[in-house]
């Protein structure tokens, strides 16, 4: 882009240029995200051999080593592909609901005093409610199934993305609103022009914290929930392993939670963070 | 009657009879029989107590497996609405320690910590007071309770196996029992069936009094089912086996399971046994308000023939 | 105050404007009158904190008095609209998500209704006018201050409203890019016709650009002389203003302050 | 405060006062918040008794009022309060460390590359992990009773309150970041007198998540770490009573969570809220 | 460049300033050199987004060169400081959880180390030359433009610091408190006797308050012209300013647009 470098300057404009300080080869390295993070992730999963061999206690905490291979053998044999499918099925499916709930609620809340009133009750009252909580209701109105646990995501996903989205709302300056409003803007067109994207950065942390509890919740609700018609998620891989005291195949259902949460952090959140809010400068 | 029947087990060897009935389709061919046409049969697998109760209170499910002390309570809060429908196995329950001065339940001191899966509530914690008042005498029932923790039978196993946590104890069921006495520093203190001076059922199927009394014949079909898959399983203890490990998908050896099941102390049968002794003592123990007169208060019609107890 | 002739556009009548806090309110402005007249280049003057930014504020509809009234053409402003465009003194009223073209464009769409392609267009008109086209496609936060408000001016003029409400436009803007902004202005005015109020500091610029202009006390605001500038001569460069009427301001904004009457 | 009325304005000072618009008393009283709101809460609590009341399946959904009654038995008779109070202990040990690892993890992602990178990939790897899988570890290290609860407790506030203040942290405005630094401002002097208060608005949202979670896996975590029996919290309350299908009592657990909510929210966030960021004008 | 006599406090050498941005890099200023002496009141001139506040922030400290070095006292420039303190161009440059007077004091406190009591006081003081002192328990948010921006200054100048670094101060302020804001600067060098950079696009101004005048080319911003207004003269009111050295500036700024030079 050196058709920014704007010709009518002083002297030599053919002079001026990109001037790029030499970096060693350690300092370009270190400059790769995935690098740094991969050290990281190795010294802490180094860091799980270690203390699981000295712990020496595979019923309780089985090594990283052992983790790996059984994840490997779930992987081929045991039908854990399968349980992620049907996780995420419903896990996707919670989500996008509680996230579509929360936008209604949160504009609303935006938008008038009774719907603001009425945002920070129900959060205040449903945000610290168990999942079990609601149990006997989402029994009653979806019975046995994914509905039921679809329900259970909505109310952990719901909350903390309404909180955020209406914190973000409520944070965007008073000059920006008033440009929305300047083009006539208002309802449903106003929000998505102007308060998604001047709340972007608060959203994208509600998304991320009900992308978390929504994992959390899921696997806690497959337990309760059981299995019918024969699909498990991994909720339920766990739950079998652990009444087999299969403990390494326990930590490998727990492991391909944490390396699902890793790629979706960093293929999906980071990069949309990149494209939004990081290049509009919104955030450092 | 109606065309769908939803029916919830739970997870282990215990709910065996409704592995096969599933896998080898036995209601629907007796509710065929009984002139029902084509029943369709949904199954549910469900991870505790706490969600079969609630399923089937919700109307999710139309039969439930259960264990006899939750059925009791079921039974005397709904006023007799949910009742037994038929047994599902009898079994023993240990109490097994890794304390090797513990050598009968008196010398547990507040060192030690009993782990079962409910207290109050569980079969097990029933057990352990029924034998702490045989023990101390009948007031002092609840001398144990002090040391019981509620926890899932895996994590129980778990620590008292690791030999490094607080748990040097837990009260439980197959199969983790048997896997806990194969460490040599794991010994068995207390059989349950000692304690009732005999076997006992252990896990029931329960269901609604309008349930059952809409469905008369599908009733009879499951029952048919159910004596069906007793008497396969009493004659073909291998063949079942082999079925469970493939329907469960278990970890567990086909020799290891097939032990259990050759364990004279198991069986499977729908004849309840010693279940009014438990609802009798649940009863003095405040536990329950209402008493049943007898066995057959605590189930459905279906099992009145039988000689149960 | 009112001139014969043409009816009022705008018709601002008695109004206070209030701020109300936690505990106390802050009086804005204290019965202020005005009326703007179709093409007219309103300028308001006034010391710092008066209440200019509030005024512009209550008419492009985003406060109500507590008291008065403001109406166009007869009927009470009851909130913002594109009729009003505002150029706000603030730095920060580009949509940061944007960039400097999709800014431009995006109150052509929304505000006027204008199809995409030529939104897109007309938008890259309207940067070539304010010297930005070589940063059409930066976003608002790679840019200088002036850069942002001469997008913010880009913006405004390019939707072509009835009214322009400008809030100090200039202020951040150099010497020479200020005159030709000036100009640009004035040349605009020429073809359109627009209704202006235009907020500013400086006697000169309200001079070169004003047709009337309205001197308000300190804070809390009120109405403190009212000049007209023959409007009859149009706009047109007025080197080195008019020196009568640049004192006579100078007077009323000076008038509380003994030692800098000039 | 008058005396902000300037004395140096040009006609008749004293008549430049304050101009009340005359407000119905419809108006007034709907002003009121804690009016509107106990109106929307009495809304809720019929829609409640309605409902439970058709249905009519006391063991499965109580009625309000059957809730309430048995809430009162349990205040009076039930030892409630106990269970309340060992609650509120563990709850405020987990909440606060939680807060103060997660302040200290977010300031230093703030300061450090690499340490950007660790709360990143720790956030996505242990933030959807549910409390069970966190069990083991915490047996081992805490033993039963309230260290593991209060370790679960952690994992829950840690991950949410960290994203948010992070996000916090990275949304403040370059301006405000460089005054702060001006002032010769770094490491723990520069996050308590810039980060902590320009980040404010996030912060309390992140309070906000953290308090709900905590409580949601404070009621779980009772149940899985069985407390000997005796001195158990809210979360053993329920869950003793859930065993013996005293659902009324269940409810009232329940409810006593949201009510605790409630008062908390209105008591302490929504007056923290408003003493700082609508007072500092940061939020509208 | 440097004029013989004392030595520079403050050296700029052949400094470029870039942003790196995702994909291409934008040259805010290339190969700038001066030095400031101490006790000089340097004003840099020059067109909307010539780099003058990038300029401003690198030797504030906040941006580092990637070519060419920022001296001070002889010592690298390394990072901000309260030696040199910034009244940046932006509105929101005050702390919006402190009041007027916790601002200003705050900035005494933690980056002078002057005892709470006091800096309260000295606040005091600093808001009265500000004509602030009936906000002085406003909140920032409460402010208009002008009154943000005073505060600023009020801040900056209560910390009595050895360079004051100041971006379009008073573009926001009205020519009154402007002219006050002016005469109270002088006044407070002649009593400090500090060194100053001063941005300012007011060819008027730089007159009036540098004792040097730096010009700048437009974007990417390069020294154009380095005018010494003689400091001998010391700073006093320049009744409409040297024309001859107002002319210079002027063809300078307006070198590149023919039909603007005057
Ligand atoms: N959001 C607000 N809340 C409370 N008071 C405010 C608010 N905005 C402005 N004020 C007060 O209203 C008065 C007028 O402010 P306004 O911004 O209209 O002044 P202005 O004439 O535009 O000044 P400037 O030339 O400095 O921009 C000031 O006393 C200010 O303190
Ligand atoms: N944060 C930033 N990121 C990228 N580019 C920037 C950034 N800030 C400024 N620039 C670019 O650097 C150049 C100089 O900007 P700077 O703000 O220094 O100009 P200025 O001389 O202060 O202008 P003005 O008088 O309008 O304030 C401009 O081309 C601008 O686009
Ligand atoms: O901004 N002024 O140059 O007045
Ligand atoms: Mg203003
Ligand atoms: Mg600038």
């Amino acid at each position: 882009m050196t058709a920014l470098l704007d010709a009518r300057t002083a002297a030599e404009p053919e002079a001026i240029g990109e001037i790029a300080r030499p970096l060693s080869i350690g300092e370009r390295l270190w400059n790769l995200g995935w690098l740094r993070k991969g050290f990281l992730l190795a010294l802490l999963f180094s860091l799980w051999e270690w203390y699981a061999v000295r712990l020496d206690n595979q019923l309780v905490f089985p090594a990283f080593s052992a983790t790996v291979q059984a994840l490997g053998d779930a992987l081929v044999n045991g039908g854990l592909v399968s349980s992620i499918l049907v996780s995420l099925k419903v896990l996707l499916a919670g989500y996008g609901i509680g996230i579509a709930l929360a936008a209604l609620l949160a504009v609303t809340a935006i938008g008038t005093r009774l719907g603001n009133d009425l945002l920070d009750l129900l959060t205040a009252m449903f945000n610290p409610l168990p999942a079990i909580a609601l149990l006997p209701l989402a029994l009653l109105w979806f019975g046995l199934g994914s509905g039921s646990i679809i329900f259970v995501l909505v109310h952990a996903v719901l909350w903390p993305v309404a909180l955020n989205a209406h914190a973000g709302f409520s944070g965007i300056s008073p000059t920006i609103r008033m440009v929305g409003r300047n083009y006539g803007l208002t309802g449903w067109r106003y929000a998505r022009h102007i308060l998604f994207l001047a709340a972007f950065p608060s959203l994208l942390t509600g998304l991320r914290t009900g992308w978390a509890f929504a994992w959390r919740t899921l696997i806690a609700a497959e337990l309760v929930f059981g299995v019918s018609s024969g699909s498990g998620g991994i909720g339920w891989f766990i739950y079998e392993n652990k009444n087999q005291l299969e403990i390494a195949a326990v930590f490998a259902g727990l492991l391909t939670v944490i390396l699902i949460g890793i790629g979706v952090e960093n293929l999906l959140f980071r990069l949309l963070e990149q494209r939004t809010v990081l290049r509009w400068g919104m955030k450092q | 009657e109606v065309r769908e029947l939803r029916i919830a087990k739970q997870y282990g060897l215990g709910y065996l009879p409704l592995i096969v009935i599933e896998e080898q389709r036995l209601i629907e061919k007796h509710a065929r029989a009984a002139g029902l046409g084509d029943v369709k049969v949904t199954w549910a697998t469900l991870g505790g107590g706490s969600a079969t109760n609630d399923a089937l209170l919700s109307g999710s499910v139309d039969f439930i497996a259960s264990g006899v002390a939750p059925l009791i309570v079921l039974w005397s809060k709904t006023g007799g609405n949910v009742k037994g429908f038929a047994a599902l196995d009898t079994s023993p329950l240990y109490l097994n320690t890794n304390n090797s001065a513990v050598k009968s339940i008196r010398d547990f001191t507040d060192k030690d910590r009993i782990a079962l899966p409910a207290v109050k509530v569980s079969i097990q914690a029933i057990v352990l007071q029924m034998a702490a008042a045989k023990a101390f005498g009948p007031q002092n029932f609840d001398r144990l309770d002090r040391f019981t923790v509620s926890m899932k039978h895996p994590d129980a196993m778990a620590a008292l196996l690791s030999g490094k946590s607080e748990i040097t104890a837990h009260l439980t069921s197959p199969p983790f029992m048997f896997q806990e006495l194969d460490d040599k520093r794991v010994r068995t203190v207390l059989n349950s069936y000692d304690v009732l001076g005999g076997p006992h059922t252990f896990n029931v199927i329960a269901t609604t009094k309008a349930f059952y009394e809409k469905n008369p014949k599908l009733a009879g079909a499951v029952l048919a089912a159910l004596e069906e898959a007793d008497e396969y399983i009493r004659k073909n203890r291998k063949a079942a086996a082999e079925l469970y490990v493939k329907a469960s998908g278990t970890k567990e050896s086909l020799t290891d399971v097939l032990s259990q099941l050759n364990n004279p102390a198991l069986g499977y049968s729908t004849t309840p046994v010693n279940v009014a002794r438990f609802a009798n003592f649940m009863h003095q123990t405040g536990t329950i308000k209402t008493k049943p007169r007898d066995w057959k208060d605590l189930f459905f019609t279906t099992v009145h023939g039988r000689k149960g107890s | 105050m009112a001139t014969a002739g043409t009816a009022p556009l705008l018709a601002v009548d008695g109004v206070t404007l209030q701020y109300r806090m936690r505990g106390h309110l802050v009086t804005a402005t204290w019965r202020v009158s005005f009326q703007v007249r179709r093409s007219e280049r309103l300028v308001l003057l006034g010391p710092s904190g008066c209440g200019k930014s509030t005024l512009l504020k209550a008419v492009g509809g985003y406060l109500k008095p507590v008291e008065g009234s403001i109406t166009l053409d007869g009927k009470p402003v009851a909130g913002p609209g594109p009729d009003r465009v505002l150029v706000f003194q603030e730095f920060d009223q580009l949509l940061p998500w944007k960039t400097v073209r999709e800014n431009v464009a995006f109150g052509l769409a929304a505000g006027r209704g204008i199809g995409r392609q030529e939104a897109v267009e007309r938008a890259g008109e309207a940067i070539r006018k304010v010297h930005l086209e070589k940063f059409a496609d930066a976003y608002p936060h790679t840019l200088s201050g002036g850069m942002k408000q001469r997008v913010a001016i880009a913006r405004c003029l390019a939707m072509k409203p009835e009214i322009i409400l400008m809030d100090e436009p200039f202020a951040a803007l150099d010497a020479l890019t200020r005159q030709r902004m000036q100009d640009e202005l004035l040349e605009l005015w020429d073809q359109a016709r627009f209704t202006m109020i235009f907020v500013t500091h400086s006697i000169e610029e309200a001079l070169l650009l004003g047709s009337r202009i309205i001197v308000l006390s300190p804070h809390p605001g009120q109405v403190r002389e009212v000049l007209e500038v023959d409007p009859l001569a149009g706009p047109g460069r007025l080197n080195g203003a008019d020196p009568e009427i640049g004192e006579r301001i100078r007077r009323a904004l000076f008038r509380d302050a003994a030692e800098y009457v000039i």
